[in-house]
């Protein structure tokens, strides 16, 4: 027997008027609006949809909803290609593409089914055991082929065309899915006058409404509560939303998808869109999930859960089969036999209960159903299809039943996924046969199926509703509940002992997990559910184990002849359903992935030839092109440039602070290791701090402009990280000291001047300003009106050489930049880059970057001198530990390259002269640069010891690149050591 | 000479961008030339610096949500002991200065620190939430009501100053990084770029 | 019947031709009244260290105690990475004698952890940071480690989907690639040294927690659990994440801050990325398991917490990684995300030996690195009960490195690094 | 996700804060030469499972260092209160 699907020419919730065409492999399909690509590919007769995971058995689809193990299918093609996605969440639009997957060569003929006449070979786990020879590498032979046949459908490399976006909201009551009880819920919170959301991740609203005929009173009642609730102003209602979590401070994140209305990425629209949504009141309505029955081939195409098949029938207008079977241990699948009867389908209902209320029995009879009970359905049979079924009835010999469809019901599930999110733990209620959410957390509370409500669902949706907006304060009347509701959930026992089947009964569709693979687990002591999930892969599927978690842990404890309470269910982690990586990520892409920091120069620079570099968040200029083509060789004409004549650099980077307060002295004093105090108004300090545990924090200037105002320089690096702790000391620690601390990094746009022309060049660029030695000195600061705007001139010297800082506010500083360049061109002024920048003071022997690395001491970097010896300050202490002081440490050299045709290389690893080349040295190298004035390669380096070595011989290992070279240990201050250059 | 230039300068001459079906449902720009300045108070300072300020600024607010408005100045308490001016006469500051007591508390000037962009429209809000973590509800969020909050991973300030019109200052230096991701926002919706305006 | 108790392709042909039934991995005792060391901890290190006691100093009166489920904790919920390119003296040493372990370890254990060595490629997105690479490759090859450096079109020809684009906010400059690093089936090695330790004697007491320590004086003689006062010669906390909960049971306070880490994992995709991934821009990695699922991983949520729950911005963050590092990450979609709780040290280093307390002995502080340390940590802490005294490979780990100033700070990183 | 209730600010996300860790460690008093009390500052936690007392930084909002009532084991957030006031409150 073949299926044989029928789309019936009247009912359902599909739009006849409206065709849709969409592409099944090459092939052109049509089908209609309301439909979602199951339906349309029922429709039209593509039954056989995919190969299962480990044994590549053909499957079919199971259910019409989220938690298809099945039909899974890859969507779209090229850059957009998208694996994985099953075909009953999938809402058809016009010139979808699609295709099935996982097969080879093909869904219809699949070689890899070889796995499955090999399955007693393949049985769970099996690879923990074997593939171990004959060497210690084997498994990296045999891992090949494994990781050949892992993996579903395949991922695109391309970068993905379309967009994604992020939202924050907000709202008082967040209600978790609209069947009856969500849609009672919302209208009752509504009604109370409060923010109410209401989300569905289908894109009609009514959950398990949507499973009756469209001629019966329970579609009447679905669009009245529809109405109500969408007349509510406050309500919002959300379509095509999933929540995919749920998570601490009542959060819960959700997923907008759009495809389906094919977003236009070039103008900016979302394929999906990520809610973060802060809530006050949670009101889970996830409703139950049905479960399938345990019997051998219980996979074969043309098996599905009862109520997917009444959704095809009723929502779909597609009846699946003509000759059909019903096997339940519940009431709720009748209902599913009713409706098919009545489209003049052939139904058989096999319960496995002795007996049924007597009403359902009398409407069976009057739909024509023939029913037996106290009957089990032993094992389908089948190749492709369901071909028919044995049947056992108690006290009977076995029965065949030839059919073309099962519909099977093995209970319902309540969706307790989100309820576990927090760290709730679902309970097992014996009475309903299955876990029910645990205890709720404050602010959250759960309406109908999922809280195993036994009532009238609308009743019970309705007070949880209003209880839910009560909560928040909302004090407007819900009304009434809506009376008469014919919904009641039909809950099922647990199902009977299935293990050792003889064919093949599996539990876990979409992995491969059969009742013999639990048997296994357990006789081998995987018998916790944590490790039979881990053991067998039970659960791990896309589907996350929706219709098999229950059953194996059923299984696994009437195996253990323990009870269900004890043994509990595995962890539900989120997301409830699989949610894209590019929705997750959203604008935070590409050259947004992290912002841009620029500094007020910026646009200059770009216009003037520099090549960018990212330093953190920053860019900055790298070298600019007047000086070459590449910062290799550009950096050394910038040097030249500035050692020979004067240049100018973009410092705006520095980290700046006003220190400002009549204990800002004080407060200085305390966080540098150096004395500040001391510091007369007009002249500056480099000072270094000391994290508490005594290693280097970060260096820098700190000028006095008046008594209590000072202006405190930080590493690029290390801005946000002082500036927050000098915060954390004054508001924890020292909140008596009278200080403000302000980040004014934007406020001063920051520029170097530098070069033994330098002051000659400010002289023309800023005419009114003394500059003599005697007005400035080395290490002078001072603060005018220069061309209508504050300016700060800092005789700092970071490269060696004569130089200022000049700061100005930000909006003005490519004014002044320009200005600068401007007048002092007759002098050959040049912009210079952070190569050349670094390099300058890398033969100055300033230490920065590599050096600054939170490993060194104040002696390890040749600074110990200026701890102070007087005062406290922070770090004093721990920086005395016995390790931190020892001898031996690595501390600061400067490096020579003996060998004037080779280049030192940063990293390269230090070994003495008579050192065996191995292991890890004596030290390495931090920085390194070609010297223009010594004509040479020189490098700042760690050494243990440090300077104690001068003037020996070393050698730079560099196995990287194959090259050992020599060096000389020396000063790490190569030019001016007497520091004549900045006075002059 | 000493031309005042936006972080934005070579950025907001865009046209007028587009939305999906030709609408422009938000105006979005810069307001230029804000002077801010910071009030700062030492511990123990509090008392001096309120009495000191009041004939030039009024009482300081208590509320560090809301910002006190009058005579065309914005005043804000953005911490326990920190105030924002927006606006106001070309020498407040240094009124100011001469105001406070050297031993209660502080000016510091902000002005070209921060950028003002601002968005109008009726889509602002739900731009805005696109990016920012804050309830923006007109019951919660009301007109001068501020948050100081995070967007696009840094933090900045959102005013409110009309329904459906916010300000948002950026820092000077993320200035075009946060422009960018708010007109990527936009960009659904449809907006124009406002000329610059100027505004004190 | 026979049980067959022995793993191999045969073993398996066996069963499926004739029924015959495998052996229980690992028994289920009940704890005895007193053994010479005591466990506490049945993770992976935990396990190995008993395992390693019993092979190699011939000590196997011992029992691992674990709260939970075997490998409930971070061993069976980390991003499988192991390696051992590391450049601080000890730890070099230390993460490759690891590796060596890790090498032999299927073998070892007759039980397939599948360890697979598809290298490890670290991304540098500067010159500076290319420089800190080589430093480390540099002391890796003088270790006898192999590596190589990559340039910016080595690492366009390796992985050709990564983003090379003009707009790529971090551009990649090049990388640092140990072939030699891999990953390992997490939840096997668990199993694996339980059941190769279980058959040397040692007893594995699940669902078993200590709540408590007995004292002899100034020395700890046992512990106390839910299941009873057990006696021990010698008592190891390896607890990882409960790390400063349970040695302050013992009076101990430590340097350590417990705080969740969170992994990713990807819907199986057709394999196409076959070596490990880390970013340069931001902590983040990235491999693809045998099942197909990409696993990734990030930085610690950002405060200490017992919850074992992530929060979800760093779910954003590492998927904002994920595609600026692959854009076709985009397509993907997340199938689960998770946490573990991770015992954080002020240097990034664990604490390996004794105690101040007589016959206590730790073995904590992994944060990132415990998985990869997993075979020597057992290797060196069962020397070091043995011997009362530490192994050479983990002297630089001492529990009072911080008192002397010593700290290990492989990546520079300061101070308590969930503060940057 | 964690919110806190920011005493300048208003109830926000975590993410807008800095974590810094115990806030019942007594610091030292500056210049304090007690070698072992800053040891301990410095490097031991209590590291508690449940009720904990810690600084927060509300650093993308009004910087202020808060002291947050915090529940380790749950993550429930209790009260939070300006760290100039003192670590309790
Ligand atoms: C998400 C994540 C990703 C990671 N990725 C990597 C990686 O890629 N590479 C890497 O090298 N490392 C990684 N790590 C770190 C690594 O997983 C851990 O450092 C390592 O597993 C810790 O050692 P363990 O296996 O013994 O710990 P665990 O497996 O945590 O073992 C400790 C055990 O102690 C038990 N226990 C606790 N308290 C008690 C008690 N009172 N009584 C009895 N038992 C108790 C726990 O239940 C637990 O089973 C990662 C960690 C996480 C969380
Ligand atoms: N055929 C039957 O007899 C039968 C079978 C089962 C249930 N029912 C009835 O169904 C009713 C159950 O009603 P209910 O309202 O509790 O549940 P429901 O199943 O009707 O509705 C739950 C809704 O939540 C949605 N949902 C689930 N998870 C979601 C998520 N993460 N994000 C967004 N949406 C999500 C689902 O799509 C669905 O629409 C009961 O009255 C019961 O009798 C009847
Ligand atoms: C390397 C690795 C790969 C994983 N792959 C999957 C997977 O494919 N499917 C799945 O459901 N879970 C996968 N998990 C996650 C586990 O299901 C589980 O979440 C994790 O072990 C933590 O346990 P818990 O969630 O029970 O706390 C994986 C975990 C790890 C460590
Ligand atoms: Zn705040």
């Amino acid at each position: 027997m073949t299926l044989g699907t029928t789309r019936l020419s009247i009912g359902g919730r599909i739009n006849r008027e409206r065709a849709l065409a969409f592409r099944f492999e090459g092939r052109s399909l049509s089908a209609y609006q309301g439909d979602t690509l199951a339906s349309a590919l029922l429709a039209n007769d593509v039954h056989l949809i995919g190969r299962s995971f480990k044994y590549h058995r053909p499957r079919g689809f199971m259910s019409s909803g989220v938690e298809e193990p099945n039909a899974l299918l890859t969507l779209g093609s090229g850059a957009r290609r998208t694996p994985n996605v099953p075909a009953t969440t999938a809402e058809l639009y016009e010139g979808l593409i699609c295709e099935r997957q996982n097969a080879w060569p093909s869904v219809e003929f699949d070689l890899m089914s070889i796995t499955g006449r090999l399955a007693s070979v393949f049985e769970a786990g099996f690879y923990y055991k074997t593939f171990m020879g004959p060497r210690r590498g084997s498994w990296m032979f045999y891992e090949r082929f494994i990781r050949r046949a892992a993996g579903l459908g395949s991922a695109t490399h391309l970068a993905d065309p379309d967009r994604y976006d992020t939202r924050h909201a907000f709202t008082d009551v967040l209600i978790i899915g609209s069947g009856p009880a969500g849609l009672a819920a919302a209208r009752a919170a509504g009604r109370s006058g409060c923010r109410v959301t209401l989300l569905e991740q289908d894109f009609l609203l009514g959950g398990s409404l949507l499973t009756a005929s469209t001629e019966s009173p329970d579609e009447d009642l679905r669009r009245s509560l529809e109405a109500d609730v969408a007349s509510l102003p406050n309500v919002e209602i959300l379509r095509r939303t999933t929540a995919i979590g749920v998570y601490d401070g009542l959060t819960v994140v959700w997923v907008e998808r759009r495809e389906s209305a094919r977003p236009d990425p070039a103008k900016g629209e979302a394929r999906e869109i990520l809610v973060t949504c802060r809530a006050r009141a949670i009101v889970h309505a996830e409703g139950a999930l049905e479960r399938p029955l345990i019997f051998g081939n219980n996979d074969l195409p043309g098996i599905l859960l009862a109520s997917a098949v009444r959704t095809y029938l009723n929502r779909y207008a597609l009846r699946l089969g003509k000759h059909i079977l019903i096997a339940t241990n519940n009431d709720s699948a009748w209902a599913t036999g009713i409706d098919l009867a009545a489209t003049g389908a052939r139904v058989t209902l096999a319960d496995e209960r002795p007996t049924a209320n007597a009403s359902l029995l009398e409407s069976a009879r009057r739909a024509g159903i023939e029913v037996r009970m106290a009957t089990q359905l032993g094992q389908a049979r089948g190749t492709r299809a369901v071909r028919g079924a044995w049947l056992r009835t108690e006290g009977a010999a076995a029965q065949w039943l030839a059919c073309d469809l099962i519909a099977m019901s093995g209970g319902w599930s309540p969706t307790v996924h989100l309820t576990s999110h927090t760290g709730v733990r679902p309970v097992y209620d014996n009475i309903i046969g299955a876990m029910v959410p645990g205890p709720w957390p404050a602010g959250v509370s759960g309406a109908g199926a999922v809280a195993g409500a036994r009532e009238d669902l609308l009743a019970h949706g309705h007070k949880v509703g209003s209880g839910a907006a009560r909560s928040v304060g909302a004090s407007g009347d819900a009304g009434d509940p809506i009376p008469g509701s014919p919904w009641t959930m039909g809950w099922a026992q647990p199902v009977q002992n299935r293990a050792k089947a003889r064919s093949k009964a599996f539990v876990d569709f979409q992995n491969d997990v059969t009742t013999n693979d639990v048997v296994l687990a357990y006789e081998e002591g995987y018998e916790s559910l944590e490790h039979l999930k881990r053991y067998t892969t039970l659960g791990m599927g896309t589907d996350q184990g929706k219709t098999s978690n229950l059953a194996a842990a059923q299984l696994m404890a009437e195996l253990r002849g323990s009870d269900l309470g004890a043994s509990g269910a595995t962890t539900y982690r989120p997301p409830y359903t699989p949610v894209s990586v590019g929705a997750l990520a959203g604008r935070s892409i590409g050259a947004h992935f992290r912002p841009t920091r620029r500094t007020p120069l910026h646009d200059w620079h770009v216009a003037n030839g520099a090549t960018m570099i990212e330093a953190g968040p920053w860019l900055r200029p790298w070298f600019y092109a007047w000086a070459g083509g590449e910062a290799a060789t550009a950096y050394l004409a910038e040097m030249k440039l500035v050692r020979g004549g004067v240049g100018i650099s973009d410092t705006s980077s520095l980290g700046k602070i006003d220190v400002q307060g009549p204990d800002a002295a004080e407060f200085l004093d305390r966080i540098y290791v150096n004395h500040f105090a001391s510091l007369p108004v007009g002249k500056a300090r480099y000072g270094v701090m000391l994290n508490d545990d005594g290693i280097v924090l970060d260096d820098g200037t700190t000028s006095r402009f008046s008594e209590f105002c000072y202006f405190l320089t930080t590493t690029t690096a290390q801005a946000g990280e002082v500036m927050s702790r000098l915060e954390f000391l004054l508001q924890t620690a020292w909140t008596d000291l009278r200080v403000q601390v302000l980040s004014v990094t934007d406020r001063w746009a920051g520029m170097s001047v530098a070069g033994p022309l330098s002051r000659r060049a400010l002289t023309l660029a800023l005419p009114g300003i003394d500059l003599s030695n005697e007005a400035l000195p080395h290490m002078g600061v001072s603060e005018h009106v220069s061309d209508g705007m504050p300016v700060r001139v800092l005789r700092l010297s970071f490269s060696g050489e004569l130089a200022y800082e000049i700061y100005v506010p930000a909006d003005r500083g490519t004014a002044m930049w320009e200005m600068i360049l401007k007048r002092a061109s007759p002098l050959g002024i040049k912009p210079y880059g952070l190569e050349a920048l670094a390099s300058l003071r890398i033969e100055k022997g300033h230490v920065a970057g590599l050096e600054l690395d939170h490993r060194n001491t104040l002696a390890d970097l040749g600074l110990a001198k200026m701890a102070s010896q007087k005062k406290a300050f922070v770090g004093r202490e721990l920086k005395e530990r016995a390790e931190l002081t020892a001898p031996e440490r690595w501390s600061l050299v400067g490096l020579e390259c003996l060998d004037t045709t080779a280049r030192l290389r940063g990293g390269a690893i230090l070994f003495a002269k008579e050192d065996p080349i191995r292991g890890h040295g004596r030290g390495y190298i931090t920085s390194v640069m070609y010297s223009t004035v010594l004509k040479k390669s020189i490098a700042l380096a760690l050494y243990r010891g440090g300077l104690t070595h001068r003037g020996e011989e070393i050698v730079c290992a560099s196995p990287l690149r194959g090259e050992q070279v020599r060096a000389r240990i020396v000063s790490p201050m190569f030019i001016d050591a007497s520091g004549e250059r900045l006075h002059g | 000479m000493g031309e005042s230039r936006s972080a934005l300068e070579n950025y907001r001459t865009h046209p007028g961008m587009d939305g999906a079906d030709g609408r422009r449902l938000l105006k979005i720009g810069e307001l230029a030339g804000t002077s801010l300045l910071q009030v700062g108070v030492y511990t123990g300072g509090a008392v001096r610096v309120a009495a000191a300020v009041l004939p030039l600024l009024g009482e300081l607010p208590d509320s560090s949500v809301r910002a006190a408005v009058a005579s065309g100045r914005l005043i804000m308490r953005i911490a326990a002991d920190q105030y924002w001016v927006v606006g106001g006469a070309a020498d407040l500051a240094a009124r100011l200065r001469e105001a406070i007591p050297a031993e209660a508390g502080c000016i510091t000037s902000l002005e070209g620190a921060r950028t003002r962009l601002f968005i109008e429209g009726q889509a602002a809000r739900a731009v805005l939430n696109r990016l920012i973590a804050v309830d923006l509800d007109p019951a919660i969020f009301p007109v001068h009501g501020f948050a100081q909050t995070g967007i696009h991973h840094v933090g900045g300030l959102l005013l409110k100053v009309a329904e459906d019109r916010y300000e948002f200052f950026a820092l000077r230096t993320f200035a075009l990084s946060t422009w960018e991701v708010l007109l990527d926002a936009a960009r659904p919706f449809g907006y124009q770029i406002a000329l610059p305006e100027n505004k004190t | 019947m026979t049980v067959l108790s022995h793993y191999s392709a045969l073993a398996l042909a066996r069963r499926a031709l004739f029924g015959t039934s495998w052996a229980r991995a690992w028994r289920k005792p009940e704890p005895r009244k007193t053994y010479d060391v005591v466990i506490v901890g049945g993770g992976g290190h935990g396990l190995a260290t008993a395992y390693y006691l019993a092979s190699r100093h011939g000590i196997s009166n011992v029992a691992v105690l674990e709260r939970g489920y075997l490998g409930s904790g971070n061993v069976g919920r980390n991003t499988t990475l192991v390696r051992s390119n590391y450049q601080m003296p000890g730890n070099t040493e230390f993460f490759e004698h690891s590796l060596q372990l890790w090498e032999g370890l299927s073998h070892e254990l007759n039980f397939n952890v599948m360890l697979s060595q598809r290298g490890q490629l670290v991304l540098a997105h500067g010159p500076v940071q290319l420089d800190v690479l080589a430093r480390k490759g540099n002391t890796m090859r003088l270790n006898g480690i192999g590596c190589e450096l990559f340039d910016r079109s080595d690492v366009q020809r390796f992985l050709p989907f990564l983003d090379y684009s003009t707009h790529c906010r971090f551009p990649i400059y090049g990388g640092l690639f140990q072939p030699r690093a891999g990953t390992v089936r997490h939840d096997a090695v668990a199993w694996g040294y339980a059941r190769a330790a279980d058959r040397l004697g040692v007893d594995i007491i699940e669902n078993c927690e200590v709540s408590g320590f007995l004292r002899d004086g100034d020395a700890v003689s046992g512990v106390e659990t839910n299941r009873g006062r057990i006696q021990a010669g010698r008592t190891l906390i390896s607890v990882a994440g409960h790390s400063s909960h349970v040695a302050r049971l013992a009076g101990l306070r430590l340097p350590i801050e417990s705080h969740l880490l969170q992994a990713f994992v990807t819907e199986p995709v057709k394999p196409f990325l076959d070596c490990v991934v880390s970013f340069g821009a931001e902590l983040f990695y990235i491999s693809q398991s045998d099942k197909g699922g990409m696993v990734f991983g990030g930085h610690i949520d950002g405060f200490n917490s017992y919850t074992q729950r992530g929060q979800f911005p760093k779910a954003s963050t590492v998927a904002e990684c994920a595609v600026a590092l692959i854009p076709g990450m985009s397509r993907l979609r997340l199938l689960r995300h998770w946490a573990g709780i991770q015992d954080m040290t002020p240097d990034g280093s664990p604490f390996m030996g004794r105690t101040p307390i007589k016959n206590l002995y730790l073995n904590g502080g992994w944060c990132y690195q415990g998985f990869k340390a997993t075979p020597a940590a057992g290797w060196c802490m069962a020397h070091t009960l043995a011997h009362g005294e530490e192994h050479p490979l983990i002297r630089h780990l001492a529990i009072d490195r911080f008192e002397r100033g010593n700290g290990s700070d492989e990546y520079g990183l300061g101070l308590w690094t969930y503060k940057q | 996700m964690l919110r806190i209730p920011c005493p300048h600010c208003g109830l926000r996300d975590y993410t807008e804060f800095l974590y810094a860790g115990d806030a019942t460690k007594q610091r030292p008093a500056h210049g304090s030469s007690e070698w072992r009390a800053w040891y301990e500052h410095v490097f031991l936690f209590d590291n508690p499972k449940g009720a904990h007392l810690e600084y927060w930084q509300h650093v993308q909002g009004c910087r202020q260092w808060l002291v947050l009532e915090r529940d380790t084991s749950t993550n429930a957030v209790g009260r939070a209160w300006l760290a100039r006031q003192g670590a309790r409150s």
